[in-house]
C-alpha cells in the first residue's frame, strides 16, 4: 500500500541528543537475537514432510525414545534468526579484511554458481566412474594448473585445508625416509612459522626444533646449517615467510637441506604473492601445500572449508595417497587403491577431497588466466608496500626494505601511550574495520601484520590508512580512553574471554532459556 | 580483470609513494634465476561467459542424482536441502567472513557455532561437542589419536563393520602416531566381535552403527566391556539422519563420537567438503582437537559468544597442540545447524522414519528378486544384498540404463571378497517408482 | 591464519562510557556508503568481455561519439558497494513488517530458486509454442488456483501489478459498457479507499464520486443508492476494506450496483484475509485484481515487481486482454491476437506478463495446498486481532468489533502528549521495528494500520507489541524528546523531504562528486 | 505447514486474549451464505520435495535459450547477466523490503535508485529519470498520456517501425483517454513518414530506433519538425544495449524515451518481469509518471535520499494523479543498476560493440544463402530478414533441428502482410558456431 503523507511530509529538526537507551534495548536495524533453544519452537518444524509409509519395523530397542531435545523454527523463523545473526558479523563483502597471513580476499559469485551445478553438487563420490568423467576432468584440470604454477611434476588433491596439506606433505616425507629404512626424527621450523606447522610435524611424530630468524627476518643460515644433520627429515619453511618477506636464500637453503638428506617443505599459505612470478619447483621446494581458500580465492566462510592440495617433487611423488585420477584411453579413472607395490602412504580420508572447492579454484583460475595470475601477485604485493609506505610514517616496521604481500609492524611505537596492540585493533572496529593480524608471528613483539590482499581498491586501502593514521594520533595525544574500553560502536563491546575458558559453557542446556528469560 | 580494482594511474601513484621505480623493484628479494620472464604455460584470463561455458560443459558430463533412480550411500547420502538453507549459507555475512576471532564483529557466526556444538551434543547424546572436522573420517581418526592421548595405550581396535576408507584414515595416521591398529575383518553383522581383541593394551574400541553394510546395533555391551578394560568406546556414525530414529551413542555408553554431518544440509558434493562432528565428556573436553565456541558476557554484561580453551589449539600450543587442524569445516556446519533447526525433533523423526520406511521397501522389493539376498539383519536406511554375479558388473549394466544402483563393496574393499556384495540406501528422495525402477532392471539383468 | 593471543585473552573491563564520535565517522559494522559516481571508476569496468571482432559498421553518424558519462567498478568494488547499501535496508527477513495494506509476509526461497530454472527464467516470451509448453502449463496452473480460490470463470493474467490489474479491470468494464453502446461516466469509490482506486478510474476516464462511509467503517448503504444511477459503470470496493474490516453488506452492495447496471469491482489488494475461506464470486464481484505480490507472497523487492491478474465475472470474462492460453488436443496455445469478432479490450502491455512472479505464486499456492491457503486467512486475521487486543488497551480504535487482517487505530489516544503519528511511527524506528503504515485510510484521524500477516510468529508481535506500549507509556508520561526527534539509531536521523521535493535533486550530476568530496 | 509459525497453542492463547471463542468468531462479519463449508478444490499442501519436483518437470518441458542456437529478439533480448547481479538482488534486505517509504531505514534501496535514476538518464541522453516503469511498453503507453497531459492535444502518431504489442499498449490507453492514435503501416526503414500526418493537433509522435525491424535512425529531424508543430517527440527503445553504441535520444531531441532494460541485469523470463527506463525533461518533471527518488539531508546534515515529487502520484493526489502506477520494477531496476555499474562505460561500449559485430556476421551470414535478403539497412544487433517461405514454417522446421531462429513477424503483426519476414537478433552469446549451425540449417530448409 501506501503511505499518506499528505502535508506531513517530514523535515529535519534541529539536532536533538541521542537518547542513550530506547525502551525496548532495541538499537535501530541491529537485531538481538536469542538462541534457537529460546524461540520456543519444541515442537515447530520449518519442512513439510510426508507421513512415513511404514509397514513395520524391527528395529525394536534401538529405537530412540527419549527426547534428543532440539528445537525447530518455522521457515519464516529460521530465515530471520540467520539474516539477524549475520548481520552481526564483518565480512569481506563489507570492507576490508586486512587479517595477515589469511589472504582475505574478493569471493566471486560465479564460483558459487558453478560448484552448484547439478552435474557438480548432486554427484556422489562412488558414482560408477562411467558417470562422473566431467568431474574428474575438473580434478585433472585443477591438477595440471596447479602443478603448472608451481612447476613441481606431481600434485595430491585430497588434502582438506592448509594443515591437512602439511600433514600430507610431511606424510610423504616420512614414507620416503622410512622407505629407505632411513627412521629420521627431527623437523626443523623457523620460531616464526604458523601454529599448524610445528603441530603436524609433531602429530607426525617428529621433534621440532626451531630455526633462528636473521635481523632481516630471514631464516639464519648459520643456524640451519648447525641443526641440519642425519636425524633430520625435513625443512618447514614459509616463503613468503610470515614477516611478509621472501626468503632471498631459498634455493641455498634448499641445497643444504637436500645435501642432509633432508626434504624441504614450503608452507605454501604465502603462494598467493609469487604466483605466476615464481615457481617453488625453481627454488628447490619438495612438497608444498596451497590453500585453495586463500591463493584461489575460495570463501573461507566463517571458518572453512577448505582445500589443501600439496604439490610434490620427483622425491616425493611416489609417496602420494590415494585416491588420485589416472587418463586413459577411453577417459579419467581415479584410483582409489593404491597397485600392488605402490609406495603410496596410504589415505588421508574417505573420499576424494574437497570436490566443492576444485570447481571453484578452477573457475578462479580460468578466469585469471596466466596473465592475471602474475598480475594478483603483483598488485598484492603493491597494495602491500603501499600499506607499508603509508602507515610506516607513523607505525614502526621491524624489518625495512620492501615486503612482499603484506606488510608487518611491531609495537614499538606505542611505547608510552598506554595502548596495546589489542586495544588498537578493537578501536578499529569502532572506526568500521576489522583489525589486523595481531601478535603473530611470535618473533615480534605485538606484531600487526596486514594484508590488503589485491582485490582491494586504493580508495578503500587509503580509508584503512587513514583510519589507521587517526587512531595513532588519538593515541600518541594520550586519549587511551578511546583504545581501553573499545569497541563501543560493533554489536557487542569487549568480550570476557578468561571468563569463557575458565568456566567453560560449550552448550545451551535445559534451564538455560528461563535463566535468561529472566535476567 | 574484473577481480583486480587497480588501475593503471593507482599502480603508478602508489609506486610514487612506496618510493618503487616499478613493480619489478618489489620482487628484488626473489632471486632473478628463479623469477620467471613470461606468463606461464596456461591460457589467458577468461570472462564469466567463457568460463561459465567451459565448466558448465564439464558438469554436463556427470550424472546428477537427479537424473534417475538413485541409490548410493555407504558414506554420504542423497537428501533434500531446503532452499532456505542454501540460501542463507551465501549470505556475504556468513561466506566471506574469516574465522571468527574478532568477536564483537562475529557473533553470528559464533552464535551460530555454539547452536550447532548443543545440537551435536543432543543428537549425539554426549555432553560436549565441538565446532566441526573435515569431516566423518577425519574425525574418526582424531577421535582415534585422542583416546591414545587420554589412555596413552598403543593400541586401536576397528570393527569389520567400519567403512574401510575411515579404517584407511585411522591406519594413516595412527602409523605415525606409534599406535597399532587391529582390524578386524569385514562383517555384516560383527559388532561385537571387537571384544575378542580387547585387552589392556587397548586404547580404543572403534565400532560404526549402522556400520558401513547398514546394520545398526546396540553398542551397550561394547562400551561396558571396552570401560570395564580401561579402554574408549569410538561410535562412527556416517548418516547422521539416522540420529533421529537410533539411540544416541551417548545412550549406548559412546566416549568419543566422530561422525559425519553431510546428511543435513549438504549436498553430495562428489565427496566433499562435507562436515565431521566430533562430541565426547566433558571431562575429556581438553583433550578434544578442534575448535570450541563458549558462552561468556561482554563488557555491559551482555551475553556473547568467544572462542575458547584454545590452549588445546595449534596457534597458541604449536608442537604440544590436540590436533593440527585449523581451518575446519565452518560453513558446511552452518548449512548442518540450519538445516536442524528447520528441522526441528519433530521433523527429524519424521525425517528419519521416511528413510527408514523407504528403505524397507526397498529391501522388500530386492529380496522378491531370485537370486537376491539382503544380507543386512537390522538397517536403518541401507542395506547390503548378495547378487548371483559381481556387483560392479551389475552396476554398470544399469548405469548403462538410467539406473544408478549403490556401491559394490569392491569399490571400498577390493580384497574382502565380497565382490558380489552391493551396498544400497533410500532416503526421503527415493521415491516408490525409484525402487520399483530398479527392482525390474535389476531383475532383468540378473535373469 | 590464526590469533596468537596467548596471554592475552580479553576481558570485559569496566563499563566505560562510549566516545561520542568516531574519528572517522565510522559505526562498527555500519558502512557509510558514497555514489557509484564517487568512486572514481570513471575508466573501471566489472566485466571481461572479449574484444569485438567487427570487420566494419555503417553506422556512421549513428554513433554515439560523446561520453556517457557512467561510472563503471571492478566486481569486488561492486559487490561492496551493494552489500553495503543493503544493509541500511529494513527487511522482512529481519523484523516484523507491519505495513497495514501491503501484506509484507515471509518469500521462500524455493520460489525464487524454482523461477529462476532454466527452463523459465532462460525462455523468450516469442520462441515456437512448441518450445514453452511447461512455461503455459504453469500459466494454465495458475489461472486455475486463481479461478478455484476465487470461483471466478475467468482471468487475464497479463497484469503487472495491482494497479494495472485495477486498469484492466476497468477497461474490461467500459469495454462491456461500450459494448452495449451505454457509455457512463463515474464510478463511485469510498473515501477510504487505496490511492490506485480513484487513479486507475480517472485514468480510465471516468469521473470518480465518493461513497459515504458510515460509524462502523463500512459503505454506507444509503448514500451509495443516492449515488448510484444509470452513469455510474462501476463501483469500486476493497473488501477487507482499508480499515481492515469485512464490508458485511457486500452482497446486497452487488445486488444494487447490478440493478443499476452498473459492475462491481472489488480491489483484491486484502484477499489475504479470507482467500480459502469466502469466495469473491459468492459475494457478487464482476472484477478482482490479487497482488500476487501480497497474497501469493512474490517478493516487494523494494517496490516491485508485482503481478496483478484479475478474475472477471461471466458478464466481463469475454472483454478479457490478450494474451490467453488455451488448451487444445495437442497442448497448449497462447492466442495474442484475439480472433475476429472478439469484445477482448486489446492489450495492457508487450508480451505475456509476469512469468517470474506466476512460478513463484504457484509454487506458493501448492505448498500450501487448499488446506494451508485457508489456514493463511485465520492465521493472518488471528494475528491482527491479537495485535488489536493487546495494543487496544491503551490505543484508540475508530471502530469496534473484530477486525480482518490488519488492526486499525487513530491518533485520539495521543491527544495533548505532544506527539504526533509520524513522531509515533518514527520512534519505533529506533526500538528495531519498521512502523506500521501511518495516516492511511484518509478516514481516520491519524491512521495507524497494522497488518502482522500470518507469517510472523506470536513471539515477534508480542516484542512488537511491547515496544508499541512501552513507547506508549513514554508518550503519556511526557518524554516527547524521544518522539520528536527520533530515529536516532537508524543509519540516517529524519529526512528532510520537504527541501527535496522543493528543489529536486533527481540524479547526479558532473561537478557533484567534487562538492562531497570537499565537504 | 512450514511457512506459518503459530501453534496450536499459540492459536488457543492468542483466542483467550482476544476473548473470542474460535477463529470462526472473527469471521463473523463473512455472511454466512458465502462463507466455504470445507477446503477449496485443489490438492492439499506439499512439502518442498514435491514442489521442486512438479514444477522442474514443467520447467523440463520447456526449451531454455542456452540449448542451443538462438537468435530471438523482437523487445526482448538474451544477453549474459553477470551472477553477482543476481546474487545481490536475492540478498534479503533488497529482496524483501517495501517501497521505501521510511527513508531512514531504507537508504540502500533509494540510493540504489538514484543511481539508476541517474544511469538512466545518462543512457539516454535527457535531464532527467524514474525509478522505474513496468516494463517498456507500458512506459510508452504513460508517455502519450503525459505528453496529452503536456500539450492538451489529442493525436498520437506511432512510426510504422514502432513495435507492434506496444503500439497495442499505447492503443488500449489512448483509447480511454480519448486520444486518437495514428499507427503508420509497418515499414522497415519508414521513420520520416511520421511527419507525414503531423499536424496542430498532434501531442507526440512515437519513434523507435532501433526499431521492431532493426532499423537505426537519426531522429534528429524528426525531433526538429516536431517541436516546430507544437508536438513532443517520445523515443522508445527496446534493446537498451544500444545505448552504448548508439547515439542517444537525448542527443537528438527527444522529450520522453520509454525504453525496455530487460537487457541490463534482467533474464528473458518469458516476458517478465522487466523494467521500463523512463527520461525526460526537466520542465516536465511534474508531468511524468511513477516514482522519483531526490536527494536531501538528515537532521545532522548527512546526504539522504527519499521519494519526492508526490504530489504527482496516486497515494497523494488520487484521482487527479499522473499515473495510477505503485509498485513498480523496483527489483529488476536494481538489477539493472547493479550490472551497469560492473559494465562501467567502457564495458557497456564493449558490449555494444560486440553485439553489433555479431549481428554483422550474422547478417553477411544469412545475406550469403540463395533467396535470403537482409531488409534492414542499418542495424545494431537485430536484423530482418526476407525468406523465399513463411518465416514461421521455417522456424517451425528449424525449432525441430533444436535451433530457435528468431521471431517472424506475423507472430507479432498477423495482418501487416510480412508473413516471409524474419526477425533475427544477436548478442554477446551468440557464438560464431551458433550463427554458422542457423546459416547450415536454413540453407537447408529453404533448398
Ligand atoms: C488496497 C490496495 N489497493 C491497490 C494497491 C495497488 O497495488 P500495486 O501496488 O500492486 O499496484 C495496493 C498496494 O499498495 C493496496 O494496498
Ligand atoms: C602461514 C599459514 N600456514 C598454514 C595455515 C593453515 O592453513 P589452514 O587453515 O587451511 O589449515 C595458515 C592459515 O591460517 C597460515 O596462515
Amino acid at each position: 500500500m501506501t503511505m499518506q503523507t499528505i502535508g506531513r511530509p517530514t523535515r529535519a529538526e534541529a539536532i536533538v541528543e541521542t537518547p542513550a537507551q530506547t525502551l525496548t534495548g532495541g538499537r535501530g536495524l541491529l537485531q538481538h537475537e536469542p538462541l534457537i533453544f529460546e524461540l520456543g519452537g519444541w515442537e515447530k518444524t520449518g519442512v513439510d514432510l510426508p507421513e512415513p509409509d511404514l509397514d513395520a519395523s524391527d528395529l525394536g530397542d534401538l529405537v530412540r525414545t527419549a527426547p534428543v531435545g532440539l528445537p525447530g523454527l518455522s521457515e519464516p523463523e529460521t530465515l530471520r534468526h540467520y539474516v539477524r545473526l549475520s548481520q552481526q558479523n564483518h565480512a569481506i563483502d563489507l570492507a576490508i579484511y586486512p587479517l595477515g597471513s589469511c589472504t582475505m580476499k574478493h569471493n566471486p559469485r560465479l564460483n558459487e554458481k558453478l560448484a552448484r551445478l547439478p552435474g557438480f553438487a548432486d554427484l556422489h563420490p562412488l558414482q560408477p566412474q562411467s558417470t562422473v568423467q566431467g568431474a574428474l576432468g575438473v580434478m585433472d584440470a585443477l591438477a595440471h594448473w596447479l602443478k603448472t604454477l608451481t612447476g613441481m611434476p606431481a600434485v595430491a588433491l585430497s588434502p582438506k585445508a592448509g594443515a591437512h596439506g602439511e600433514l600430507c606433505g610431511l606424510l610423504a616425507i616420512r614414507a620416503a625416509h622410512e622407505a629407505r629404512g632411513d627412521a629420521r626424527k627431527r623437523v626443523l621450523v623457523p620460531t616464526s612459522a604458523h601454529g599448524t606447522n610445528p603441530a603436524t610435524a609433531a602429530f607426525v611424530g617428529y621433534a621440532v626444533e626451531e630455526i633462528a630468524q636473521t635481523a632481516c627476518g630471514r631464516v639464519d643460515l648459520t643456524d640451519l646449517a648447525a641443526k641440519l644433520g642425519g636425524d633430520v627429515a625435513a625443512v618447514m619453511l614459509t616463503n613468503p615467510n610470515t614477516c611478509g618477506l621472501f626468503e632471498r636464500d631459498m634455493i641455498e637453503i634448499a641445497a643444504m637441506t637436500h645435501a642432509a638428506g633432508a626434504y624441504l617443505y614450503c608452507d605454501g599459505a604465502n603462494f598467493n604473492a609469487i604466483v605466476g612470478k615464481v615457481r617453488p619447483a625453481d627454488l628447490g621446494v619438495d612438497a608444498m601445500h596451497i590453500n585453495l581458500h586463500k591463493t584461489f580465492s575460495t570463501p573461507h566462510g566463517g571458518g572453512g572449508p577448505g582445500a589443501g592440495p600439496v604439490v610434490l617433487s620427483e622425491a616425493l611423488a611416489a609417496y602420494a595417497p590415494t585416491p588420485w585420477v589416472i587418463h586413459g584411453l577411453d577417459g579419467f579413472t581415479i584410483v582409489d587403491h593404491a597397485p600392488e607395490g605402490s609406495a603410496s602412504f596410504g589415505r588421508l580420508s574417505a573420499f576424494h577431497g574437497q570436490m566443492g572447492m576444485y570447481v571453484r579454484a578452477l573457475a578462479y583460475m580460468m578466469s585469471h588466466g596466466a596473465d592475471g595470475l602474475a598480475q594478483v601477485a603483483e598488485d598484492a604485493v603493491l597494495n602491500a608496500n603501499y600499506v607499508k609506505a603509508r602507515l610506516g610514517q607513523v607505525m614502526t616496521a621491524p624489518f625495512a626494505g620492501y615486503c612482499m604481500h603484506e606488510a608487518l609492524f611491531d609495537d614499538r611505537w606505542l611505547d608510552g601511550t598506554g595502548v596495546a596492540t589489542l586495544d588498537f585493533a578493537k578501536a578499529l572496529i569502532d572506526e568500521g574495520f576489522h583489525p589486523m593480524t595481531m601478535y603473530f608471528p611470535l618473533v615480534v613483539h605485538g606484531a600487526m601484520l596486514i594484508e590488503p590482499t589485491e582485490t582491494e581498491p586504493k580508495a578503500e586501502i587509503d580509508r584503512f590508512c587513514d583510519a589507521v593514521l587517526a587512531l595513532a594520533t588519538a593515541a600518541k595525544a594520550g586519549d587511551a580512553e578511546r583504545f581501553r574500553g573499545a569497541p563501543f560502536h560493533a554489536p557487542l563491546r569487549r568480550l570476557d574471554e578468561t571468563q569463557a575458558a575458565r568456566k567453560p559453557k560449550l552448550r545451551w542446556r535445559p534451564g538455560d532459556a528461563s535463566r535468561v528469560a529472566a535476567e | 580483470m574484473r577481480y583486480l580494482p587497480l588501475t593503471k594511474d593507482d599502480r603508478s601513484a602508489m609506486l610514487a609513494v612506496i618510493g618503487a621505480p616499478d613493480i619489478d623493484a618489489l620482487f628484488t628479494d626473489v632471486p632473478q634465476s628463479a623469477r620467471l620472464s613470461g606468463p606461464v604455460d596456461l591460457p589467458p584470463h577468461m570472462g564469466e561467459i567463457e568460463v561459465e561455458r567451459a565448466l558448465s560443459a564439464l558438469a554436463a558430463k556427470n550424472r546428477s542424482g537427479a537424473h534417475g533412480p538413485f541409490f548410493c550411500g555407504a558414506g554420504a547420502y542423497r537428501h533434500h536441502v531446503p532452499s532456505s538453507v542454501d540460501h542463507l549459507i551465501q549470505r556475504s555475512e556468513f561466506l566471506t567472513s574469516y574465522t571468527p576471532y574478532q568477536p564483537e564483529i562475529a557473533q553470528g557466526t559464533l552464535q551460530a557455532l555454539f547452536e550447532f556444538q548443543s545440537q551435536v551434543a543432543a543428537l549425539t547424546g554426549m555432553e560436549v561437542a565441538n565446532a566441526s572436522m573435515y569431516d566423518g573420517s577425519t574425525a574418526a581418526a582424531e577421535g582415534v589419536m585422542m583416546a591414545h592421548r587420554i589412555t596413552r595405550r598403543p593400541k586401536a581396535i576397528l570393527s569389520g563393520g567400519l567403512h574401510p576408507q575411515y579404517a584407511e584414515a585411522i591406519a594413516t595416521l595412527a602409523h605415525v602416531a606409534g599406535v597399532e591398529v587391529v582390524r578386524q575383518p569385514a562383517a555384516i553383522d560383527g559388532e561385537a566381535e571387537v571384544l575378542g581383541a580387547l585387552d589392556g593394551e587397548t586404547s580404543c574400541v572403534v565400532v560404526q552403527t549402522p556400520n558401513v553394510f547398514g546394520t545398526a546395533s546396540d553398542l551397550t555391551a561394547i562400551a561396558e566391556a571396552a570401560h570395564a578394560a580401561g579402554a574408549l568406546l569410538i561410535v562412527v556414525v556416517t548418516e547422521a539422519v539416522s540420529f533421529g530414529l537410533l539411540k544416541s551413542p551417548g545412550e549406548m555408553g559412546a566416549d568419543i563420537v566422530a561422525a559425519e554431518g553431510q546428511s543435513i544440509g549438504n549436498a553430495l558434493n562428489f565427496g566433499g567438503p562435507y562436515v565431521g562432528l566430533f562430541a565426547t565428556r566433558e571431562r575429556f573436553i581438553r583433550q578434544a582437537p578442534g575448535r570450541l565456541c563458549g558462552e561468556t558476557v561482554d563488557a555491559e554484561g551482555r551475553r556473547g559468544f568467544v572462542l575458547t580453551l584454545s590452549t588445546r589449539e595449534q596457534h597458541i600450543r604449536r608442537d604440544k597442540a590436540t590436533s593440527n587442524i585449523c581451518t575446519n569445516s565452518g560453513l558446511c556446519a552452518l548449512a548442518f545447524t540450519i538445516h536442524m533447526t528447520m528441522l526441528g525433533e519433530a521433523g527429524l523423526r519424521q525425517l528419519a522414519a521416511i528413510n527408514h520406511a523407504q528403505a524397507r521397501k526397498l529391501a522388500n522389493a530386492v529380496a522378491a528378486i531370485p537370486g537376491v539376498e539382503v544380507l543386512t539383519p537390522r538397517f536403518f536406511n541401507e542395506i547390503a544384498v548378495r547378487l548371483p554375479l559381481p556387483a560392479a558388473e551389475v552396476l554398470e549394466a544399469l548405469a548403462a540404463l538410467g539406473i544408478i544402483a549403490g556401491v559394490p563393496v569392491s569399490r571400498l574393499a577390493p580384497d574382502a571378497g565380497l565382490d558380489d556384495v552391493l551396498l544400497l540406501a533410500a532416503t526421503e528422495l527415493t521415491t516408490d517408482a525409484d525402487i520399483a525402477a530398479l527392482t525390474k532392471e535389476l531383475a532383468g539383468v540378473l535373469s
